[in-house]
């Protein structure tokens, strides 16, 4: 498969490409296990901003690899996991098998009880946000960590320096009307699966990489630093805290109202529309950390020069 | 729900809220304030809880107010209760003495970031600690590493930076690890949840998978706690980074890894299983012994104090995992106690240590000539925490120490008793190497900038390692408390679940 | 009937990978990577179809979009490589030749 | 240019009723802020890149696209036929197009036609030519005959 | 499906070790987080595929389908997706800065590179 | 009309996948980048639409009908943006067209000729 060449291949530009090609076979794999959440969480992750990044990166690096030597000793220490593995897998229910003990002891209770309790068709929505909802919180905590982690690495340069080098690209007409065109529709279908993750695939996390993606093809077409006054570095800190303080905050307040911490049925009389409620105001939490913090990690690989 | 019902939460929301509040209020001084009544007012939260958890026994809270198997839920037993404290304890304490150094060690458009990290990495322990749930502590533990692997690379050598490159590596590899465990968990149990794991295991305990599990969680989990062969990437990190940090996470990170360690080998799979079914006993004793020998010696060789404590970190795990492997109450007692003391010796070695750096700007041997003198109350704090390391009577460590060796001669082995001593004696030549330049080897005249200028750290800086200091030997004195709880929580623990 | 149209579709993307794999050019894989990208989107709307699986065709738009996404990124950054960084056509020649084993 | 961003603002509203299916009140309004929101965000992006495209949809655009799909299928089976030809008979020209159309719109709704149509390909825009790789002589003098020229510059964009 | 026994699990685990090997054996820092996010995706395969019930539906209600593949999983690996793509980037970051501090990436030369200093420069 | 939509959806389907595989092997025979993007080209704009349509006509949601319907607009907009920007891409990069009358388009051995023509640009 595609994972082999991409071990093989030794011009990291290809690799970045062929990662990408990875994910979406990895994504289409997930949608044929019936992870359509997972899939769409993959794709847009494993294609867009693992590419995006890696790319930005390679741009500071260089691209060209070293021949690489091939210890024995990391052939054996793959070897005795790999075994361990197998060894693991071998006795482990068989795939598919509706009988295993991981969907009849916890999962059977989100299925049938999910879509009433939690109150959305989309169970997946229902057990990340409520069910497990400490869990979604600290997944937010831990984008914010990934972006000041990044912050705190490369900084952001700002002003005037950042002036992308003028290139073909930088004055692409074709691509610069065809950017703008498009540019309102990604960001509106992005918003779009912030809002439908009730029902469908989607939800926060995902739609914060759509939105993200369209910012970060507007600057990769426009350059000039364009995206930094639309959207100022200040601004986007601020949105990403503010993101997770809404999370937290949801919490916060069904402390207040008695409850335990991120009980959603404490945000109105009736439980199930409390639930509601909480998802969506959580969801919302996680989109606005998510995008603000691509886009942070994103200027701060684009906003630095490389050097030599 | 009063305020005591939701303090199990409050530990780790305190810290991770603040979070954002620090980036969002800004200010170098604003950012170290609000961190610093964040993690002041968590340890008093922390306190009142160990306090409620030691008369009232665990503690459950359902997070979302979903009954545990589906919901997650935190449970925090005294041990947990009791690691918390320490967690909290020495960041409330670093925190004191972060203001200068950080000032003097960080650039300033880092400082507000650096301090939103630091707060990230307590939040990320203290949820460690409380959780009862696998795939929690698994982002708990992200949450933790992800943000110290950004405040090891901020050191100003440019060894910080492969350092916490290794450490990403390798405490990936370790995350991944546990979670393949927890997933092979998951397909045999169906459940996440660490007390309905427990209850579910011993009915598919004798399969592979099981078997299989185990290994991958001992293995992440040793990873993340640098337990003997898999301890490269930590003396670099300790050694690279900036001052604060190295105390911080030498006394804390490596402490909540071995909770978790203890609390996967006990509480869940069940003592007969870990030590009975699989040779594991056998094989932590080993790894255990080599480790404190390696890594004493190792110690012992080093020019940079920083490197040397960070050597003699591997080798104190060694002692616990030797503790822990010993798989009887007073082993596992030595260990808990040991994991308590040693936060404290190495929370004053290594912030006494921040405090000379931040008057000479440098952690070599050399540079520590005449030091003695010039810098009374930092180094005789440092000399305090030495001893303490070495296990020397009236202090912590040496309570700690007797314990182990009690253990070991109940189980007849002698030669491990021998091997413990051995490293006791490892210990006491590096510390008396850092003393010995110290005290009685006059600075040479050339000496880069130790001029005269040099003088005492200022008080915020002196005073935390005396506070360190001081509870080494009070702790060595007064037993009770902490012989108290680690009894406590050894026997819970060797007693099935709590 | 779907299955005709989705062999159609596997073939072509295996073919538009061997392209990729062969390169020579950074182009053409980029090209081939293209083709491949929108391949998947045509796989994921047809088969989804056939498969009834939900949403598909909200992943099938997403896909549309990275793909054009990616494709764009790929080419802003490598015009910032040094001419002496593109890849001599020989090593990858013979590190493909091991890959596709 | 107010009326363009009403102009947006229908058609990102059409887009969003069409795409979501659901209508309930709750969602419309969050629709409805969402539109409001990367209306916003458009105009704030125009203040700054100074590039606003004004777009004039208007029902040509349907004439013109059944058209281009004509043209399309035509040149389709001119390359499939090559594709398959054993001798792959391949004359590949790159020549340059002068070119009428002004308006940035106009000339990338022309470009991408050309690009559209395969067979031919453009490889850069100027101010007044093209530059296009085409697999023959015959995509070229199609293009020089300059029927999708005029047809572009009557959808008046 | 269930014929296909445990055949999804050893491609999953293929996969992994592919990407460990990577880890390990190369040299280049940034094809080490390519293999570690390549290790990393892995586990998310065989995650997902334990998470498959056979004939089962994507877990979203749905009027007439009775049974839903089992949703937990996907939450997690939704979970840790996230905290992939944050590792990834944290160190991509850290290369970015070892390559401006040692003018390489590769693991063999920063080590000729640091060991020399080891003497001066410290703290 | 049921049975005729069938049939027209079969129809788009074959001959779809057909010109698909075509496109596909365009891709690999064509003797440079440049040829290959027409190549390319067949399976964006023809193949892909009829593919699409085809399953249109088998859809009966409404709301599917007009998401497949986005899907076909997006990928017509950015199929030819991207192979425009490609090429432009690889032009400033160096690489020259292989134009009529060049004899390696005889050879018929489009490989070699291939990595000749790209060494000599790079």
């Amino acid at each position: 498969m595609v994972a082999i060449a991409v071990i093989k291949q030794r011009n990291l530009f290809t690799i970045a490409m062929l990662t990408g090609i990875y994910s979406f076979l990895t994504a289409g794999l997930f949608m044929d296990l019936d992870a359509v959440d997972v899939a769409f969480t993959e794709a847009a992750v494993g294609a867009g901003v693992t590419t995006v990044l890696m790319l930005s990166a390679l741009r500071l690096v260089g691209s060209q690899q070293r021949p690489t030597r091939h210890p024995a000793i990391a052939l054996l220490v793959v070897g005795v996991t790999g075994a361990a593995l197998i060894y693991g897998t071998l006795d482990a229910p068989n795939f598919g098998d509706p009988n295993a003990p991981a969907h009849t002891h916890v999962a059977p209770r989100y299925i049938e009880q999910g879509p009433v309790e939690v109150g959305m068709p989309n169970m997946v929505t229902a057990v990340l946000a409520s069910y497990r909802g400490h869990d979604t919180l600290g997944e937010t905590v831990v984008i914010l960590t990934a972006g000041l982690a990044v912050l705190l690495l490369l900084g952001i340069q700002s002003g005037p320096e950042i002036q992308h080098n003028v290139s073909a690209m930088g004055r692409h007409m074709v691509l610069r009307v065809m950017v703008k065109l498009l540019l309102p529709f990604i960001l509106l279908f992005g918003l779009y699966v912030q809002m439908h993750g009730d029902f469908g695939a989607g939800g926060g996390f995902q739609a914060g990489v759509i939105v993200a993606t369209g910012f970060v093809l507007y600057d990769l077409v426009f350059g000039e630093g364009n995206l930094r006054k639309v959207l100022p570095t200040v601004w986007l800190t601020r949105i990403a805290a503010i993101g997770v303080l809404i999370y937290g905050g949801v919490g916060v307040f069904s402390l207040f109202a008695g409850h335990p911490f991120l009980d959603y049925s404490a945000l109105a009389d009736d439980p199930v529309h409390g639930q509601h409620l909480g998802v969506l105001l959580v969801e919302a939490g996680v989109g606005l950390t998510v995008f603000s913090t691509v886009l942070i990690i994103f200027y701060a690989f684009s906003g630095r020069r490389r050097q030599q | 729900m009063s305020l005591m019902d939701n303090l199990p939460v409050l530990v780790v929301i305190l810290p991770l809220l603040a979070t954002p509040l620090v980036l969002l209020l800004g200010g170098f001084g604003r950012a170290w304030a609000i961190a610093t009544v964040a993690c002041w007012v968590t340890l008093a939260a922390t306190a009142a809880l160990l306090q409620r958890v030691s008369v009232e026994g665990p503690v459950s809270y359902r997070l979302g107010n979903w009954a545990p198997p589906w919901g997650i839920e935190y449970r925090i037993d005294l041990m947990g209760a009791y690691v918390l404290l320490i967690v909290v304890a020495i960041a409330a304490l670093v925190l004191v003495f972060a203001r200068q150094s950080v000032e003097k060690e960080i650039t300033a458009e880092r400082r507000v970031p650096f301090f939103a990290a630091y707060l990230l990495v307590v939040a990320g322990l203290a949820g460690i600690t409380v959780t009862g749930d696998a795939f929690n502590l698994f982002v708990f533990l992200e949450i933790s590493s992800l943000a110290s692997y950004a405040l090891i690379s901020l050191g100003r050598d440019r060894r910080a930076l492969t350092a916490a490159f290794q450490y990403l590596v390798m405490g990936t590899i370790g995350a991944t690890f546990f979670i393949i465990g927890v997933g092979f968990l998951y397909m045999m149990t169906g459940t996440l949840n660490m007390m309905d794991l427990a209850e579910r295991l011993p009915e598919v305990a004798d399969t592979r998978m099981v078997r299989a599990a185990f290994a991958f969680i001992v293995v992440g989990l040793g990873l993340k706690l640098a337990l003997f062969p898999l301890h490269m990437w930590m003396p670099d990190a300790y050694a690279y980074s900036p001052s604060v940090v190295s105390a911080l996470l030498a006394a804390t990170a490596s402490k909540v890894a071995v909770y978790a360690l203890l609390r996967f080998l006990f509480t869940i799979f069940g003592l007969e299983f870990a030590l009975g079914d699989v040779p594991l006993d056998l094989l932590l004793m080993a790894l255990g012994l080599i480790g404190i020998l390696f890594a004493s010696l190792v110690a012992v060789f080093q020019e940079n104090v920083k490197r040397m404590l960070a050597y003699s970190s591997v080798a104190q795990i060694g002692y616990i995992v030797l503790g822990i492997s010993l798989a009887n109450t007073t082993g596992v007692t030595a260990s808990i106690l040991h994991l308590f003391n040693h936060a404290l010796m190495k929370g004053a070695l290594f912030l006494a240590l921040g405090a000379v750096v931040y008057r000479i700007g440098s952690a070599r041997i050399q540079d520590f000539h005449g030091l003695g003198y010039k810098m009374p109350w930092t180094m005789a704090g440092f000399v305090i925490g030495g001893l303490s390391l070495i296990g020397v009577p009236p202090t912590a460590g040496f309570i700690s120490k007797w314990f182990l060796v009690t253990a070991t001669l109940e189980q007849n082995l002698w030669p491990v008793a021998v091997v413990v001593l051995v490293g006791s004696i490892l210990a006491l030549i590096y510390v008396w190497r850092v003393v010995e330049a110290a005290y009685f080897i006059k600075p040479a005249s050339q000496g880069i900038d130790q001029a005269g200028d040099v003088s005492e750290a200022p008080l915020s800086l002196v005073l935390p390692v005396w506070v360190l200091a001081a509870a080494n030997i009070w702790f060595g004195i007064h037993t009770d408390l902490s012989l108290g709880i680690a009894t406590r929580a050894s026997a819970a623990l060797l007693g099935g679940a709590p | 009937m779907y299955t005709a149209a989705v062999i159609a579709i596997l073939v072509t993307m295996v073919l538009s990978l061997i392209r990729a794999f062969m390169g020579p050019t950074i182009y053409d894989r980029m090209l081939a990577a293209n083709v491949f990208g929108t391949k998947t989107v045509l796989l994921i709307a047809i088969g989804g179809h056939a498969l009834s699986w939900t949403s598909f065709l909200d992943v099938a738009l997403l896909y549309a979009m990275l793909n054009f996404v990616g494709t764009i990124a790929i080419m802003r950054f490598f015009e910032y490589v040094d001419p002496e960084e593109v890849p001599s056509e020989d090593l990858d020649e013979a590190s493909d030749a091991g890959g596709k084993s | 240019m107010d009326r363009y961003y009403a102009y947006i603002l229908l058609i990102l509203g059409v887009f969003w009723l069409l795409l979501s299916g659901h209508y309930t009140p709750l969602l419309l309004s969050l629709g409805g802020g969402s539109v409001a929101v990367v209306v916003w965000f458009m105009w704030r992006i125009d203040r700054i890149d100074g590039e606003p495209f004004v777009i004039h949809v208007t029902l040509r655009v349907i004439g013109y696209s059944f058209w281009l799909f004509k043209e399309v299928v035509k040149a389709n089976i001119d390359v499939a036929s090559r594709i398959w030809d054993p001798n792959m008979p391949l004359a590949p020209v790159w020549v340059r197009l002068d070119t009428t159309v002004s308006t940035p719109l106009e000339k990338t709704t022309y470009a991408n036609s050309i690009t559209l149509t395969p067979g031919t390909l453009t490889t850069d825009v100027e101010d007044d030519h093209f530059m296009v790789h085409s697999l023959s002589e015959e995509g070229i003098e199609d293009l020089r005959r300059g029927e999708m020229e005029r047809r572009v510059r009557k959808l008046g964009i | 499906m269930i014929e296909i026994g445990h055949y999804n699990y050893w491609v999953a685990i293929f996969l992994m070790m592919a990407g460990f090997y990577v880890v390990i054996a190369q040299g280049n820092l940034v094809k080490k987080l390519v293999g570690l996010s390549l290790f990393q995706t892995s586990v998310f395969i065989l995650y997902i595929s334990m998470g498959k019930v056979a004939d089962g539906a994507p877990p979203i209600q749905t009027p007439g389908v009775e049974i839903y593949s089992n949703p937990l999983p996907h939450v997690l690996i939704l979970t840790a997706i996230v905290v992939g793509v944050a590792t990834t980037a944290v160190g991509l970051a850290l290369v970015v800065r070892i390559r401006e501090s040692y003018g390489t990436v590769e693991e063999e030369e920063i080590h000729a590179m640091a060991q020399p200093a080891d003497e001066k420069g410290e703290g | 009309m049921a049975a005729s939509l069938e049939i027209l959806s079969w129809f788009c389907f074959l001959v779809g996948g057909g010109l698909c595989i075509t496109g596909g092997v365009g891709v690999l025979r064509f003797p440079d980048f440049f040829t290959r993007v027409h190549a390319a080209s067949v399976t964006e704009t023809l193949a892909t639409p009829l593919l699409l349509i085809g399953l249109m006509l088998q859809l009966d949601n409404w709301l599917d009908l007009v998401k497949a319907l986005y899907v076909l607009l997006f990928v017509l907009i950015t199929g030819p943006t991207a192979a425009h920007a490609l090429a432009k891409g690889a032009l400033h990069h160096g690489s020259k067209p292989v134009l009529s009358g060049d004899p390696k388009l005889q050879t018929g051995d489009s490989e070699s000729n291939n990595r000749e023509d790209e060494s000599s640009n790079s």
